[in-house]
């Protein structure tokens, strides 16, 4: 049974309390009391299908999977305006990165939402050095929908690439490798350590 | 009626630019010669401690015992011109005259005329008026009656024992605690308001029982109330049929309330499903349930999903609706939630609201307290539920914009609070009319069993007010009942919450003591509070007519057996209405009378008409009008310096043979002043200025009597904000003076 | 000794080759200056910025945060750490402060940092460089060390998101604050006081991944500081030095518009003021030239 | 020197508000002796600078003038003015109370004649208009203020504005050398009722009020609407002096909000209903351009309330939306842009109005630390019935977020637990 329809099984009828078990800062969804401030704060407002305020009734009236596979969380800048302004100072955004995580978890995220896979392919440059490469993620980024359109995206950057680096804000060295941690490996194992106490326990939830 | 030699005397100030602006020894010849003002001084500050001296001498020499002061207006220095043992009138030399005039040569002599006149009119007032005193009829009572046993009543009785009176507490079922001793918890009433408390009504029985000055008399109503504050004699019948009589000083009414009857909302299937209950048998549910979960009727079975319709048949206009809201019961709804959420574990508990009403600091901090427990609030309105096996209920999510249809083991009502207040008095006056102003009765009229039976001329109970609440009309007097010395307490006055109820109850027991007390003194109650005037009848002139009992605002006034008026004073609040309803002028008061007002406008100096200055009368509630005139002379607004300015306790108390008699007497114009009358009336006495519009309609005939034009009597209303305004209606009836003419009637 | 001395946490942009490698110089003669000594925490790691929430859920984005407050308790003990990148502090602070709140996590953390043989107390204060300028230093003494006042440049202060929010420097607005400002007067030059767009997000996180919304956004900064008079923008954050400046390109062919304002770091600014010359100040790295800091700098 | 004279038997009411005023006039009125310590130059409190209560749409100065009266009829009532509780020691039907009296630089001497602002020339912000206007160096603090003398704004003293004032003065009553004094009085039972003050707007920074000048506050709007106030009864946007027709009432302005005030204060919701009413009053019901919008989370119009709520509602002039508003903003004529929500199906909204009145929050003016003794506050500073404050009843505002009416309600109840102290003392002393 995917973890998916284990926490279905498990929650049946109640998704507010699957949340708030599990969903990063969930617990604090409860608390919204509807008056709609993070939704008229966000710089995205525009981008949202489902604004946060939404989301959050949503996940009370049980809309389980309009939520999960909902884009909206994933246009979160991370500019913190809703929690600051927050009446009752729910952790607005990262209850946004809650659900979007848990989302990809479940194997609900949006495959096309382009941020959710920049996510990924940032994290996956990130844990290979345990520093950011800017030059391979950008790459990364511009090869995401193949090679030709990749040489594409190139060119229309070229401009932008080439200042970078007369202005010594990009070095081309860095393809070969560039900055990274020395205890790699330390920094691996703590990370996969995270990692499994965080899927025991979302396991043991689906119980 | 007063016994004693009058002597007058008369202390003009100089002060404050009147000795500037004025003759002040023409005004002393004035009050000598026109006032008859036996003593008569001048001072240059009067209402310095010297001045003031100055006139207590005079008092304590036996000079004086009537005084008039001119100088600034009734409204200042009050404290300093206190002289209890004296009468005293006063002479609006500044802000009722220096003031308002401009200070020039042109304006000179006809301000020193009006100067003159208003030291004539205060001399005339004096000498028609007494000193007044209690008429020694009165009695101390300390003893409280109050109805109801139920959380507002006991909690009046506990009150004013703790004050050191005597309670006399009727309760009509067979146990003290009414609603709140079928309530499983109460909503919390202590900091840090998260969770239901007990009751605790347990305890309040105990003590109510327990306590040596309190009287508790079950299974009772009250079968009659006659008497006045002071001296209340009460009939009290007990439902074996027995009964007694108690006297009493004073009552607080706390008859509280009933549910409203959710099949009023046939949507609701109240009747067609027991797992769809009411607020109030939900609590029979969670007394039922012990210690263990709340079981759904029908079946007993765990209740494991709950759904709670607030505001049903509430705050609309739908028939056989309630109008208004219970206010409370949000909070009702969010502890019930909370039970489930302590007794039946993981139970879903939803309220649909459509405005969460949780106000106050305890208010949110419970809103908050149910979020935190899991209680899902949905902004949810709800059109039906659909009885059987399993509940369903369908509401628009107003959030989501979305209907939806959500099953649930028990469904909750959310119904509101309807008074239990008696018959009103008045009822066919409230109603609403239909367009031939007949009045159209309402379907859901509230129990018309009298509570009080009160043997009032003017019906058995206290008035209502809206929607069959006895709440007082007055934002800044909320104890003010229409019967004095009764007062109403809990949610028969307004929906309220324990809490609320609780300091409702101390409130009224407050008033009644205060009540009881100024009875036993002859003092009259608010807003006149401390006057020791009472009416004073002469009956060989009354012709029985009733206009004054049935006008009296507060039914004060009974009959006897030939149809006379019986005044019962302490019941009075002196507001002189009955004086100005009384066609032949036989009633009075010591301070106050048709002479005291008539013989002021009999002492003004009507110049003859060629000399073009005519003569505008002008007769100001004390409250409102007059301040606002006042403080357009502080703030330098003039008006006509023909205008002579008489300040009445209420526009009810004017009588019409003062505009006769000044219209007789050459007066070109008269305006009126008196509070806003209507539903949302700010008359301090109720109806007094109602009645005086009512009255003054009338005056037309009187006008075309003496051949004038109808434009001579103008009445309005007028607010005390109203600084600007008033003036200016007295200068616009200068103007249509101006344009009509003068007055034939000069001499 | 230096007068002030502080754990130094760099970020990824900030190494040599990186998008904000100058904000690194300048950053270093800012503290030659006024005399603070950087003590780079040994061995640091990525915090994973905000956007690694998609792929690191909670646990591992603080055990990120963790190492890196782990190492510095280690190496620099008893000083406190500070961050010149926005998303570098928030990430840090944030983490420190929810260890705090949290001791379930704070075990967890322990477990997870015990793989690489480390051990949290989680006692050290995180803080913006910002904070040290403004706290430590003081808008005062900032101005008294002034040998070229920006006399004449007028500076749009820019402060963005996460320098400001959730947690902000003490004793300013959300939603306006004043320090960028106070710091350019101190600095001899004219701020814009009345520039309204100085929280608003650029859109970092979505730069790469939907460039259209975040330049939206980016055309609005920039738009403001233009409509209010403004030679340049100064701002406390690599990533919104980094967005506004260098899509400038882009969004003029987006919005048919022709900006070139030029971004700069508040390190920057008090290096030319503080006569610093223009490689000193990183005035290189800028791609939209700040002609006027360079005029001043000579 | 002020004297106080008090017993055991004395009731201290500290604020004369409407609830200092009515427990203090319930008291006296039963026959006790009360002393009234008011810290302000005058009585009235918040409603002296209110136009109209809801929901009858009535004035407040008409029952502060029959208050007034019967406060002035009474004997048994001593007023302290610009005066502050500065001690209480003892227990209940023991307390000695100690009062800081400021000087007024005015004595009972004065007539109110005015002859002393005449003279004098430096004007300062005006507090009973929230500073909208200048009062000046010697005034009255308006129309119906009591005790009614004038004040001497002791910012004057010293310079030759003071000298000018005392020389205008015929009677003696300009004092430049008063001190500020202290008393000590004895009382059995005292009412706190201190009142509130509007929340700091200042602080709500999403709205701008410290940045612009169209938003305005919910007690500064009021003041407006006096004719006596600063723009004689006129709506004008602070801005710009032109009239405001489309006008934006933001409720939960520092209320229900963490960042502010925790508790809901109540009384916004039907305030705002009122002020709504103003634009009809104001500009008639044909002007098409006068409209008002209520931004808001929940209506609490409570209880009998209710209709006043649907009344508004059928008000064609006036709209609501469902939201708490995000932020302002302001174009480039300076007309505030609302910024948010509408939650009710998600519509995202940005609107221009001429004017933004924030309906803002109530505080306590009690806080657990200025306290001169040990009580029972809740956490949202407001005092909390408790055996443990002896002989100590909060009225009013002091005890919860409440209107006038029931502020009035709970004064008379904290009039008769003090009646009861005094009563059982009296009982006691025979």
């Amino acid at each position: 049974m995917s973890l998916n329809t284990a926490m279905v099984e498990k929650y049946r009828n109640n998704f507010l309390q699957e949340v708030a078990g599990n969903v990063e800062e969930g617990d604090w969804v409860k608390m919204c009391m509807q008056c709609g401030v993070c939704a008229g704060s966000c710089p995205l407002g525009n981008a949202w299908e489902h604004t946060p305020q939404k989301l959050f009734m949503m996940i009370r009236a049980n809309k389980r999977d309009e939520v999960l596979t909902s884009d909206s969380m994933w246009m979160c800048t991370s500019c913190y305006n809703c929690i600051v302004r927050c009446p009752r100072e729910l952790p607005i955004t990262h209850i946004m990165h809650g659900l979007a995580t848990y989302a990809k978890k479940l194997g609900l995220a949006p495959q096309s939402n382009p941020t959710q896979w920049f996510s990924e392919t940032f994290w996956n440059n990130m844990m290979k050095k345990g520093r950011v490469n800017e030059l391979k993620l950008g790459l990364s980024l511009y090869f995401k929908d193949g090679f030709v359109s990749g040489i594409k995206e190139s060119i229309a950057h070229q401009k932008l690439g080439m200042n970078m680096m007369k202005a010594k804000r990009m070095a081309p060295m860095e393809i070969m490798g560039g900055h990274g941690v020395k205890d790699l490996s330390g920094l691996q194992k703590m990370i996969k350590k995270a990692q499994d106490i965080e899927a025991e326990r979302l396991e043991a939830n689906s119980k | 009626m007063a016994n004693y030699d009058k002597k007058l005397g008369a202390y003009i100030c100089s002060g404050c630019g009147i000795g500037d602006r004025l003759d002040v020894s023409q005004l002393e010849t004035t009050a000598k010669r026109d006032g008859k003002a036996a003593n008569c001084k001048t001072h240059d500050f009067l209402c310095s401690k010297a001045g003031v001296e100055m006139i207590q001498k005079d008092i304590d020499d036996g000079e004086v015992n009537h005084v008039i002061i001119g100088g600034c207006s009734r409204r200042s220095k009050i404290e300093a011109f206190r002289f209890p043992e004296a009468a005293v009138t006063r002479a609006n030399l500044r802000e009722g005259c220096i003031w308002i005039r401009p200070d020039n040569d042109e304006a000179q002599e006809t301000t020193q005329e009006m100067a003159d006149d208003l030291i004539r009119m205060a001399c005339a007032e004096s000498k028609y008026m007494n000193i007044p005193t209690a008429s020694g009829e009165q009695e101390l009572n300390k003893t409280l009656l109050v109805v109801g046993g139920g959380i507002t009543g006991m909690t009046t009785a506990l009150e004013s024992a703790k004050a050191g009176y005597n309670v006399v507490l009727v309760e009509k079922a067979a146990e003290l605690g009414g609603w709140m001793a079928q309530l499983h918890k109460r909503t919390p009433n202590k900091m840090p308001y998260a969770a239901p408390q007990d009751t605790g009504i347990d305890a309040t029985i105990a003590a109510v029982n327990d306590h040596a000055n309190i009287t508790v008399h079950l299974n009772t109503t009250v079968s009659k109330t006659e008497g006045a504050p002071g001296r209340f004699k009460v009939e009290l019948a007990v439902e074996s049929g027995s009964a007694s009589t108690v006297d009493v000083g004073a009552i607080v009414q706390a008859s509280g309330f009933n549910m409203f009857d959710p099949a009023n909302v046939p949507a609701m299937n109240h009747d067609k499903s027991a797992d769809i209950v009411t607020n109030m048998e939900l609590e029979a549910l969670a007394n039922a349930a012990g210690d263990g979960p709340i079981k759904r009727p029908s079946d007993g079975k765990q209740v494991s999903s709950v759904i709670f319709i607030q505001n049903v048949g509430q705050n609309s206009e739908e028939e056989g609706h309630l109008p208004y809201h219970s206010g409370i019961g949000d909070m009702v709804s969010i502890k019930q939630a909370m039970y489930f959420k302590h007794l039946n574990g993981d139970c879903d508990t939803t309220i649909l609201f459509d405005n969460l009403r949780t106000p106050g600091a305890a208010g949110e901090d419970f809103y908050r307290a149910g979020q935190d427990a899991m209680v899902t609030f949905r902004k949810g309105i709800a059109s039906e539920v659909v009885a059987g096996g399993d509940l369903e209920v369908k509401f628009k999510d107003m959030i989501l914009d979305e209907e939806f249809t959500e099953s649930a083991d028990l469904v909750v009502l959310d119904v509101g609070m309807v008074p239990n207040s008696g018959p009103d008095p008045y009822a066919a006056d409230n109603l609403p009319k239909d367009e031939d102003g007949n009045p159209i009765e309402e379907e859901n009229a509230v129990s018309v069993e009298s509570i009080l039976n009160l043997d009032y001329r003017q019906g058995t109970d206290l008035p209502h007010l809206r929607h069959g609440f006895t709440d007082s009309h007055f934002i800044c007097f909320p104890y003010e009942t229409r019967r004095t010395g009764i007062y109403s307490a809990g949610p028969v006055r307004r929906p309220m919450d324990i809490h609320q109820t609780m300091e409702d109850a101390a409130g009224a027991a407050m008033k009644a003591i205060q009540a009881l007390e100024n009875a036993g003194k002859g003092r009259a109650a608010h807003p006149r509070s401390g006057d020791l005037s009472y009416p004073l009848f002469r009956k060989e002139g009354c012709t029985q007519c009733k206009r004054c009992t049935v006008e009296c605002p507060f039914g004060a006034i009974n009959e006897d057996e030939k149809g006379f008026p019986v005044f019962n004073e302490s019941r009075c609040r002196r507001c002189g209405t009955c004086m100005g309803a009384c066609p032949v002028r036989v009633i009075s008061f010591d301070n106050y009378s048709v002479d005291t007002v008539g013989q002021q406008i009999k002492n003004v100096d009507i110049p003859d008409e060629f000399d073009e200055k005519p003569r505008i009368l002008v007769l100001a509630c004390e409250n409102d009008a007059y301040p606002a005139l006042d403080m357009a002379g502080q703030n330098g607004i003039e008006y006509s310096s023909f205008a002579r300015i008489i300040p009445v306790r209420c526009l009810g108390s004017v009588n019409t043979i003062w505009l006769t008699d000044a219209l007789n007497s050459g007066y070109d114009g008269i305006v009126l002043m008196g509070c806003s009358k209507g539903d949302e009336y700010q008359c301090h006495f109720v109806k007094g200025s109602e009645m005086a519009h009512y009255r003054m309609g009338k005056i037309a005939d009187t006008l075309q009597t003496l051949s004038l034009e109808e434009e001579r009597v103008a009445t309005y209303e007028v607010a005390i904000t109203d600084i600007q305004r008033a003036p200016k209606l007295i200068n616009d009836m200068a103007e249509t003076i101006e344009q009509i003419g003068m007055s034939p009637f000069k001499f | 000794m230096a007068k002030h001395e502080y754990s130094y946490y760099p970020g990824c942009s900030s190494q040599s080759g990186a998008s904000s490698s100058n904000l690194m110089r300048s950053v270093n003669s800012m503290c030659e200056e006024l005399d603070v000594k950087l003590n780079e925490i040994p061995d640091w790691n990525c915090c994973s910025a905000s956007i690694g929430y998609g792929s690191g859920s909670v646990l591992p984005r603080v055990s990120l945060s963790a190492r890196n407050i782990a190492l510095s308790e280690e190496a620099n003990p008893g000083q406190d750490i500070v961050a010149t990148c926005a998303a570098c502090w928030l990430s840090t602070k944030e983490a420190s402060e929810r260890l705090h709140e949290d001791e379930g996590m704070f075990k967890d953390v322990n477990t997870a940092l015990a793989e690489a043989n480390l051990k949290l107390n989680n006692n050290t204060p995180v803080r913006h460089m910002a904070e040290v300028l403004i706290e430590d230093i003081g808008f005062d003494a900032l101005a008294e060390g002034v040998k070229k006042p920006l006399e004449g440049v007028k500076i749009a202060g820019y402060v963005g998101c996460q320098t400001n929010r959730p947690f902000g420097i003490a004793g300013e607005s959300f939603e306006n604050p004043k320090y960028l400002d106070k710091l350019v007067s101190s600095l001899g030059g004219d701020a814009i006081e009345s520039y309204e767009k100085k929280v608003q997000c650029c859109g970092g996180a979505l730069a790469f991944s939907e460039p259209e919304k975040s330049q939206e956004m980016i055309h609005g900064i920039i738009e403001a500081a233009y409509d209010n008079g403004a030679d340049m923008i100064v701002t406390p954050c690599p990533l919104c030095q980094a967005n506004v400046e260098i899509y400038q390109d882009e969004i003029n062919a987006r919005y048919n518009s022709k900006f070139e304002m030029p971004v700069v770091y508040y390190s920057q600014l008090i290096s030319v003021a503080y006569g610093r010359n223009s490689k000193d100040a990183a005035l290189d790295g800028q791609l939209i030239k700040a002609k006027k800091l360079e005029e001043i700098a000579g | 020197m002020t004297e106080v004279v008090a017993t055991n038997q004395t009731i201290l009411v500290v604020g004369a508000g409407i609830s200092g005023i009515t427990a203090a006039v319930e008291a006296a009125e039963t026959g006790k002796n009360v002393v009234l310590v008011e810290k302000r130059a005058y009585m009235g409190g918040r409603i002296s600078q209110l136009y109209k209560y809801f929901p009858k749409l009535c004035f407040p100065s008409c029952g502060l003038e029959i208050n007034q009266r019967r406060l002035s009829a009474q004997g048994g009532i001593t007023v302290l003015t610009m005066a502050e509780v500065s001690g209480v020691t003892g227990a209940e039907g023991d307390y000695t109370a100690t009062v800081k009296i400021s000087p007024r630089y005015v004595n009972e001497n004065c007539t109110a004649c005015g002859a002393c602002a005449d003279a004098v020339e430096a004007e300062f912000d005006n507090d009973h208009n929230y500073g909208m206007d200048k009062h000046k160096g010697a005034y009255l603090p308006y129309n119906m203020a009591k005790p009614e003398r004038f004040v001497i704004d002791p910012r004057i003293i010293g310079t030759e504005d003071a000298e000018k004032a005392k020389a205008a003065c015929k009677y003696d009553a300009i004092d430049l050398d008063m001190q500020e004094e202290t008393v000590e009085f004895k009382a059995g039972a005292i009412i706190w009722a201190t009142g509130w003050t509007p929340y700091d707007a200042n602080k709500i920074q999403p709205y701008g009020y410290d940045r612009y000048d169209n938003v305005i506050t919910s007690v500064e709007f009021e003041r407006m609407m006096d004719k006596f106030g600063p723009t004689g009864g006129k709506i004008l946007r602070p801005g710009d002096g032109k009239e405001a027709k489309d006008i934006a009432f933001i409720q939960c302005a520092g209320s229900r909000d963490r960042n502010h005030l925790k508790h809901c204060s109540r009384i916004c919701c039907m305030a705002s209903l009122k002020q709504s009413t103003y634009i009809t009053e104001q500009y008639g019901a044909e002007d098409e351009d006068a409209k008002g919008t209520i931004y808001y989370i929940d209506i609490r119009s409570i209880d009998r309330f209710e209709d006043f709520y649907r009344k508004v509602q059928n008000d064609p002039k006036i709209s609501f939306v469902k939201s708490k508003v995000a932020n302002i903003i302001v174009d480039k004529e300076n007309n505030p842009v609302v910024k948010g929500v509408d939650t009710e199906g998600y519509h995202r909204y940005e609107t221009k109005h001429d004017l933004v009145v924030l309906a803002v929050g109530m505080e306590p003016n009690v806080t657990k630390e200025s306290f001169p003794v040990e009580i029972a506050i809740n956490e949202h500073g407001f005092i909390e019935a408790d055996e443990a404050n002896g002989g100590i009843f909060a009225a009013g505002c002091a005890s919860d977020a409440l209107d006038v009416n029931r502020a009035v309600q709970s004064a008379t109840a904290a009039a008769l637990r003090a009646v009861q102290v005094v009563n059982k003392v009296a009982g006691a002393e025979g």
